[in-house]
């Protein structure tokens, strides 16, 4: 069994006694030797990193963001913090897991022809609102402008929505 | 963290020895060295209270007394295009890491209602020194 | 039981040494000791005579002249969710057992029909003593 | 030849010792013998950029100044069945292996725009000497 080490300290068992621990950002290059022989610590190569005060012999390697899946950075890897990754501009994380660990990015939905009702977020997709904007009708699940509606196909829905306006029926569609 | 497994360590298949010791859901590293550490976990599902799983996850990881947070050593995870009715899904990982003599090592999944238990040859764990 | 598999034992990249041999389908253990196991099987399908399986599984089985039935060491079983045009499906199985002079190894499959056996860097099976 | 993929071999978890040592995407065997050789994949998709997979596939290769092909040591391929939205899906890949001083081991994958490369524990490669 190993004697307790002061709260600062652990034990190292090749030096056989307690040895300072090394602050975050850095690891053990060498153990301590004794009171006059402290440890030897090595800041954390680039790519590595360390969150806490440690005696161990490495620094854990970065992850790195997915760029093939759209993934962006949202803070870099330092000597003390990990990479953090998020969703480039558009898209939103669609999580694997109930922790999120492991996150796709899909594109925002347009909301078309309606109004947005909350905007696409990092976390989220956007919300649009369940009904048409005005000057667009109802087919389907979709909003389609009423001037790109001709006579032929403009059916109930549409000529409810768009039957007044004045360049509906005349055959002349706008762009 | 993900939840982590508990393992039967005496009876049937599973054996410990060498000083290589199993107290508290965990392995008990020995002796410094380079150890071939392995774990298969079978998934199986639906079962009705877990929400549908589209992933299962199984990670190998090592707490030290020399750092206060878990490392990550082996990770395996799958997507389930599994389509509701009955499934089964074995992640299995190995490979060689350098450990120091008090590290524990552990397996943690990503949903433990989801691993098939019921048979020690379908879900195991173990590490042995080179 | 299940069908067991045929191996090469000779040719290409396999062998045998430090006294492990291969007879009538398994490797029989020279020493008493724990060993690696090992074995992976490559599945593929649909083949027309086969019903269409909806999973697959390989058993590393040992057979002791001091028990009269096969005991189930490693299993891996997975259920296939392939939409009936070919698919692929290999399962690693490997871990340490403790082995006695004599014991025999073999690996058992669901159906032999859907292994694929055209590759011996596929379809492959090994032991080595610690 | 399919893509050979790159690794770090100092940094995190990665270290080389026994004077197996790695340069030019390649584990280089510093002395005859039988080794347990492993690599594990994690491929993960779909990205816009490339066509839809249906499979992915990981090779453990070896060349040998003896002879001018890459020899085939180990090989798991797996079909797709993921519905369109993220999937992953892991490959274990382990086994003995004869080798000779100055044979170098690669790993070569089918699409490396499909392989996740984001976390150390989730793609890893190694041997050991038996």
């Amino acid at each position: 069994t190993r004697p307790l080490c002061p709260p600062d300290m652990n034990w190292i068992e090749t030096a056989g006694q307690c040895c300072s621990q090394c602050p975050a950002g850095t690891f053990l290059f060498k153990p301590c030797k004794g009171p006059k022989n402290d440890s030897v610590c090595a800041p954390c190569p680039t790519g590595t990193f360390r969150t806490q005060p440690n005696t161990l012999r490495e620094c854990q390697a970065c992850y790195e963001c997915d760029r093939q899946a759209f993934q962006s950075v949202l803070s870099n890897c330092s000597a003390t913090s990990n990479v953090a990754c998020g969703c480039e501009p558009g898209r939103f994380r669609v999580c694997l897991d109930k922790h999120c660990s492991e996150f796709s990015c899909q594109k925002c939905q347009p909301c078309t022809g309606r109004l947005i009702q909350q905007p696409c977020s990092e976390a989220q997709d956007t919300i649009c609102d369940s009904s048409c904007k005005p000057d667009f009708y109802s087919e389907g699940d979709e909003c389609r402008p009423c001037h790109t509606s001709t006579l032929d196909t403009c059916g109930k829905e549409c000529q409810q929505v768009c039957g007044g306006s004045s360049d509906q029926g005349t055959g002349a569609m706008g762009p | 963290h993900l939840p982590i497994l508990q393992w039967e360590d005496k009876r049937g298949l599973a054996f410990t020895k060498n000083n290589l010791s199993y107290s508290s859901n965990a392995l008990v590293i020995p002796v410094s060295g380079d150890y071939y550490v392995y774990a298969q976990v079978t998934f199986r599902g639906p079962i009705e209270s877990s929400s549908k799983a589209n992933s299962v996850t199984e990670i190998i990881t090592k707490v030290a007394d020399s750092y206060p947070e878990p490392t990550q050593l082996l990770t395996g995870t799958k997507t389930l295009s599994e389509n509701g009715n009955g499934w089964f899904q074995p992640i299995y990982l190995g490979a060689v890491v350098s450990l120091e003599v008090g590290d524990k090592l552990m397996v943690n999944v990503s949903d433990i209602k989801l691993v098939d238990y019921t048979k020690e040859h379908k879900t195991f764990f173990g590490a042995f020194l080179l």
